[in-house]
């Protein structure tokens, strides 16, 4: 942990209407790493990953990304600086191909005029690596790479939002509870992808209500409380007990934990 | 106290009721009238029409200049306002009945008709028996300025009316067909491609007005027919006549807005000051404001004015 | 909730914690400005934003026009010119609040009253009987609409957009586009008319049309607030999937929407008679977009189960306070359509103003 | 297990276009049990409690209540007969009140000519009889019945939810995955709503992905597979690996299990 | 997805047994009807309902009418009648596939002409700069609309009502109502009616305006299908929120496309000048009507997202197959508006039938 950060936040504020969904929230990211984020309804959590992803515009704060202060104002422009997330709703389109949504905008265009004059897209080009990707991670129960997201069940989607992601995140994966929906089985599909983007050196931001989970996977777990970061403790030194008194507030957070 | 007029029109995008607003304005200012001007969304409008008829009497106007939409329509309406004391008098188009108003200035249209109906015929001459001709007319409600001038054709060109208060009614084999224009450019257009769809070799064409002509022309020019077919229209505008000139239309019966304007400002002032109403022309029952045809082949035995006399009487 | 005394041992350990948890929740007011104290009340009080520019309308007009404009004569005849919009923008309401929207009220409107009327002249049955023929008309094209898009779940717009055409046509047709005249009414059959007798206080003028806009407002009203039917038209509009789940029968619901638009619509078709005197078969042209138009500025949502009928009542009022005092004025009537076309936009910009801030 | 089921089903079919969602599924509910039900994704879990609560229409196969063949066509139907559904997407009106949500359908009217002829809503009443009911079930953090549903949290909405089916609930109330989206400590509170609404006689049938709780408070469990009850299994006899490679066929169910 | 070589050890029990779990899915195709295999043909390929309901309707006015319709003239001339709003209907189509809707597109199409003929007779500037002008001003109303539906998130259907009342009063205005005669612009400034030249092949008559409207449709087909712009259009359209998030800028996904169709509109302008000879700023009423008509036959969907421009072509043709083959026939016009209105219902009926089973 004596890295440097890849991407830190500091005094995130995001208020909707009447509440207060970010109240000074502060962030860490190391290389490397699988960051948990845990916290109860409503805690702040999505709203901590839209505003560091680029989806919502917080009110005020800093966004840092390898000690660089950046203000994205679209999740475009996350990803064009190497942030990827898989949010809480999937945000795939559902009737266009598995391969358009993977190249959804970062379409790959011909060579030559009929790219660069027509703006014609690459199809085959797309298709080739759209397949390659989803196989490197197993996913190859998907056979045709043109069928429309509509037509896959709820894991398969899972899926495909999670190799687009790790596919070309070449910073951060963020991934807001990718298995809230999913049964036993794709769960635990989508924690082995999570362990295999990381084992390709990418650092994760895994948002979860599911505690062995995150005990399972995660380096370091960052307890969300009432709009802000409560603690950040070791999983090896501190147990799900623990996190959970920690989380709901039926214990102060350790002072170590809080310094961290 | 101010004497204040109102003058409310079918729609403010017809040329004709444009020059008709500009003709009262003048003449208001003259006579030292207060106008309010109004128009229906479209031709056919009533209600709006209505709504604004009620709009005078709420204005405490004296008098109300109206070319009704819905001739039968309105009625009603111009009841109300001649009963708070307005003197309600009907432009170009009169109302259903006719003694609904208190007077009509207006184009005699039923002699519009004829007139256009006998040159086709006399220009014709042999070949009257065996023409084919297509009818533009105004709208599906038929208004009287529509049934006036169709049937008006008709008996001028010696067709048999049958129900002369309708149209469309008739079994003369002469008759293509008749359309619907709304008195516009793009009506006009889809009309006469219609008609020509049913009978290519239609070679005369009744047009309700100038607006309408000039489309039924577009379509024509469009399947080159353009040079043999009789186009006869109403109106008399300059762009009419200057279309006379051009040979797109062979003869049009003119018509005399800024004088239905001006004659109709003066009369609201008259009664203003001393609660006399117009009369109508002798003979008439109602305001004959003029007609005349205006053609460059003139047609024994009838009268006309060439383009030159033409452009001189011409309004817009 | 307390922990129950019910069996509850957690079988996971780090459960056992959560006996001691807090009871805070995570949203907390922060110090909140005048203006967003306004925005909260404007978005708690769906009606206030259109009432209080009528008010302010009414206000201007009567600066620049004075007692022409503030006599009772005059402020009576903006009702009497509103009331067939307020009548058929009552059906509007309703079916919008289901997040539909019905582009046939103005053909029904025609059809019923060319059904009365022709039914009374054509066929010679009693006029009262044929006020009911033009009733059962209007409610069978309603009927139909709401069949389509109830049962088979075709589009609001779609499903109008073609019952508009094919009214519209059949009203044309059956018609044969003949105008019955007002004097023939007025001799044989003045109860087509009933709606243009009025009641005279002073100068004001209030046609029976009026009055009859104002109490099905206000029984609209009291269905949609007081009864559980109303209830289930406002979830059917929120979230149709999940008023079905709740109890509610979506499908009737629809079904009783837009067959009482149809009714509304032949209510409007008599008291249009009423208005214009005659039995005219191409009257009403504007209905659709009128009634829309009275619907967007009274603030209901076009996404449904949003919005209050007087909003509705208060667009209308706008529009015709606006329309007879620009026509007072004398502005050319171009003017007046600008002016509204600004006003909605004005009117919905304003409504998702008051959303942002007040959530 | 000697009583007879109170709610049983016996070859249900549901097509979705090409996928068959129930391939001849059974189904029996037993008197004052915690029933569950559990499968993996797409395995036709919730398609069988809506053809059992009348959200949708069985294609063939039988459903009986008390014995008596029924065949609800709507929702309401089902309602009408006492079985109560929480449904995984909730079914509460945003837009409306607490009160008004909880009584949608089945609204009280006044007394006399006002609520026969009028059909006027007893406003008062139905308030009193919703906070009674919610305070009955502990859930007295909401302050004020006229909220708008829209305005409470996840967690809550899931405590009106859950308040309302146990409330109205007089043979069955039918939950569905009804702590997918919940926090820790959210999901708790409504484990112990389910052994609350047991404990007053009312058999249960829910549906979870969450192991733990399933074993924790579950009577019998339903194991469903490709569309079809595979077996019923007793949480006492079976441990939760065995659950869970029955469901995912990762071992053939147990002969003993299947005859049950 | 086999398990992985990553450390993955379940630290839960029942966890681990999921190495031996079968890979089986829980659908399987039942055996598909001769009906479900064609409603799965029709799903997959949208243009082809309308495609095929365009073949049937030639045929049958061909059987009943013979050479008089089946004539190289009449074909061409329907094509005539409809490039107006084939030209209108791109641009409606590629509003209503973000879900949208433009109401402004007849408003925004008379006003471009007009300002084309306006700025060239009134103020004397040469043609081609004021047929640019024209297309500028297309463009900006096209931006305003979407400016203020991608910015201030208005909805379009109230945007677009207010837009097209804004700019017809704007055009009645500024035109001063006057038209242009034909002859005059013939002499003075014959491109303005460029669109009206024709190639004539045969008894073909293909005016250039017909040959824009093919061209434009091919041209969006090719932008839709494939080029990114054309992917995030629909992408949009089924799911903004989600295309948002994927990486779509929707706001200015929308701002372009209502900017396109306000350039399509001026397109359309331009064409009507050739159609109509004259520019006329009453002309194009009914081109809303028609455009959206033409789109619904089309099988587009108004939730956005899913269908073919192709599918709009043919549905114009439709229209006007049957409004050309009907007055041939002989029929009262209004049994047209009929016709038409019961096929805008039967279009979306099928839509459903298909998507009910097709899945
Ligand atoms: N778009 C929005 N409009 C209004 N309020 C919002 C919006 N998004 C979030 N909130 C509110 O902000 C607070 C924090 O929400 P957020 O979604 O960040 O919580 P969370 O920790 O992700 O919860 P969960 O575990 O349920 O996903 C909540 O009170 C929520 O209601
Ligand atoms: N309305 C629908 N239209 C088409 N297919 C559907 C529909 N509802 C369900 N299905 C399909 O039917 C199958 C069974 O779905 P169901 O929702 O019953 O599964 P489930 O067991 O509840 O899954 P989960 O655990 O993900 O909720 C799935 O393949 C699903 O895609
Ligand atoms: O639209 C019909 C109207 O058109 C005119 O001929 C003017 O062009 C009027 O005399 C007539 O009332
Ligand atoms: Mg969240
Ligand atoms: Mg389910």
């Amino acid at each position: 942990m004596e890295k440097t950060p890849i991407l830190t936040a500091r005094g995130l504020v995001k208020r909707y209407g009447r509440v207060t969904a970010l109240d000074h929230a502060d962030f860490d990211l190391y290389p490397g790493e699988i960051l948990a984020v845990i916290g109860d309804n409503g805690a702040g959590k999505s709203s901590l990953i839209k505003a560091i992803s680029g989806a919502i515009l917080p009110d005020a704060g800093e966004i840092r990304l390898d000690g660089k202060p950046v203000s994205f104002r679209s999740p475009m422009e996350a990803r064009d600086a190497g942030i990827e997330t898989v949010y809480q709703n999937l945000a795939l389109s559902p009737a266009l191909s598995i391969a358009d949504n993977m190249f959804l905008g970062r379409e790959i265009r011909r060579p030559g005029p009929l790219g660069s004059v027509f703006r014609m897209l690459d199809r085959p080009a797309m298709e080739k690596i759209a397949r390659e990707k989803l196989s490197e991670l197993g996913l190859m129960t998907i056979q045709n790479i043109n069928q429309a997201v509509e037509t896959l069940s709820g894991g398969q989607r899972q899926g495909v939002a999670v190799a687009r992601a790790a596919a070309f995140g070449s910073k951060v994966v963020i991934m807001d509870e990718p298995t809230a929906a999913l049964g036993v089985k794709e769960s635990r599909r989508v924690l082995e992808l999570i362990l295999e983007v990381r084992s390709r050196g990418l650092p994760i931001v895994l948002i979860s209500h599911n505690m062995p989970h995150v005990f399972e996977v995660a380096d370091r777990i960052h307890i969300h409380r009432l709009g802000k970061r409560l603690c950040i403790i070791n999983p090896k030194e501190y147990s799900m007990s623990d996190a959970v008194a920690f989380m709901t507030g039926a214990r102060p957070a350790p002072e170590e934990a809080l310094a961290a | 106290a101010d004497v204040s007029a109102c003058l409310i029109t079918k729609t403010d995008t017809n040329p004709f009721f444009v020059k008709m607003k500009e003709g009262a304005t003048t003449a208001a200012k003259e006579l030292g009238l207060k106008l309010k001007s109004y128009a229906g969304k479209v031709d056919g409008d009533n209600e709006s029409q209505v709504a604004a008829v009620e709009t005078c009497i709420a204005d405490g106007a004296k008098g109300i200049l109206i070319t009704p939409s819905d001739t039968k329509g309105i009625v009603p309406a111009v009841k109300k306002a001649r009963d708070a004391g307005l003197l309600v008098i009907a432009l170009d188009t009169p109302l259903e009945p006719i003694s609904a108003a208190d007077m009509t200035f207006a184009t005699d249209n039923l002699l519009a008709g004829k007139l256009i109906g006998q040159w086709a015929a006399a220009t014709l001459g042999d070949k009257a028996k065996d023409a084919k001709i297509a009818f533009l007319d105004l709208a599906p409600s038929q208004p009287s300025v529509d049934v006036l001038r169709d049937q008006g054709f008709m008996m001028g060109f010696g067709i048999d009316t049958k129900d002369a208060n309708k149209i469309g009614d008739e079994s003369d084999p002469r008759i293509v067909g008749h359309d619907v224009t709304s008195g516009n450019e793009e009506g006009g257009r889809s009309a006469m491609e219609n008609l020509l769809q049913k009978d290519p070799t239609i070679n005369v064409v009744y047009t309700i007005n100038e607006p309408a002509a000039a489309g039924a022309y577009e379509a024509l020019k469009a399947v080159g027919r353009e040079k043999d077919v009789l186009v006869v229209s109403v109106d008399g505008g300059c762009p009419g006549v200057k279309n006379v000139v051009g040979g797109v239309i062979g003869a049009t019966s003119q018509q005399y807005p800024l004088l239905m304007a001006s004659k109709g400002i003066e009369a609201i002032k008259k009664y203003a000051e001393t609660g006399a109403k117009p009369e109508a022309t002798a003979g008439k029952n109602f305001f004959d404001t003029g007609v005349t045809l205006v053609t460059d082949k003139p047609a024994k035995g009838v009268e006309s004015i060439d383009t030159k006399a033409g452009l001189k009487k011409c309004w817009g | 909730m307390q922990s129950t005394n019910a069996a509850s041992q957690p079988s996971q350990e780090f459960e056992k914690v959560l006996v001691d948890s807090s009871t805070q929740v995570a949203s907390f007011e922060h110090e909140r400005s005048l203006t967003e104290r306004f925005q909260h009340f404007l978005h708690s009080s769906p009606a206030a934003v259109p009432l209080i520019v009528l008010v302010l309308s009414l206000i201007a007009f009567g600066a620049i026009l004075g007692g022409k404009f503030f006599s009772a004569f005059t402020l009576t005849l903006i009702l009497q010119q509103v009331a067939i919009v307020g009548i058929v923008g009552a059906a509007q309401t309703l079916v919008i609040l289901t997040a539909g929207i019905d582009l046939s009220v103005g053909a029904i409107m025609v059809l019923s009253s060319v059904v009365m009327g022709q039914f009374t002249f054509r066929y010679g049955l009693p006029a009262e009987l044929s006020v009911l023929c033009g009733f059962a008309v209007g409610a069978a094209c309603g009927f139909i609409n709401g069949a389509l898009i109830a049962y088979m779940r075709l589009p609001p717009f779609i499903v109008t957009l073609g019952m508009w055409q094919i009214v519209l046509a059949a009203n044309f047709l059956y018609s044969a586009n003949e105008t019955i005249r007002a004097q023939d009414i007025e001799a044989t059959a003045p109860i087509l008319q009933f709606f243009g007798n009025s009641l005279r206080l002073g100068g004001a003028v209030l046609t029976y049309g009026v009055i009859a806009m104002v109490l099905l407002v206000a029984a609209i009203w009291f269905l949609l607030n007081r009864t559980a039917w109303g209830r289930h038209l406002y979830a059917t509009g929120d979230d149709p999937d999940a008023a079905e789940l709740a109890g509610v029968n979506v499908k009737r619901m629809l079904l009783s929407v837009y067959t009482v638009s149809g009714l509304i619509c032949a209510l409007a078709g008599w008291a249009l008679i009423g208005r214009i005197g005659s039995v005219s078969p191409t009257a009403g042209q504007f209905a659709n977009i009128e009634s829309i138009t009275a619907v967007v500025i009274g603030g209901l949502s076009l996404f449904g189960g949003r919005g209050s009928i007087l909003g509705m009542l208060f667009g209308a009022l706008i529009v015709g306070v606006f329309s007879l005092g620009l026509r007072l004025i004398g502005t050319d009537p171009q003017w007046t359509y600008l002016l509204i076309g600004v006003l909605i936009i004005g009117a919905v910009a304003i409504d998702q103003w008051i959303r942002k801030v007040a959530g």
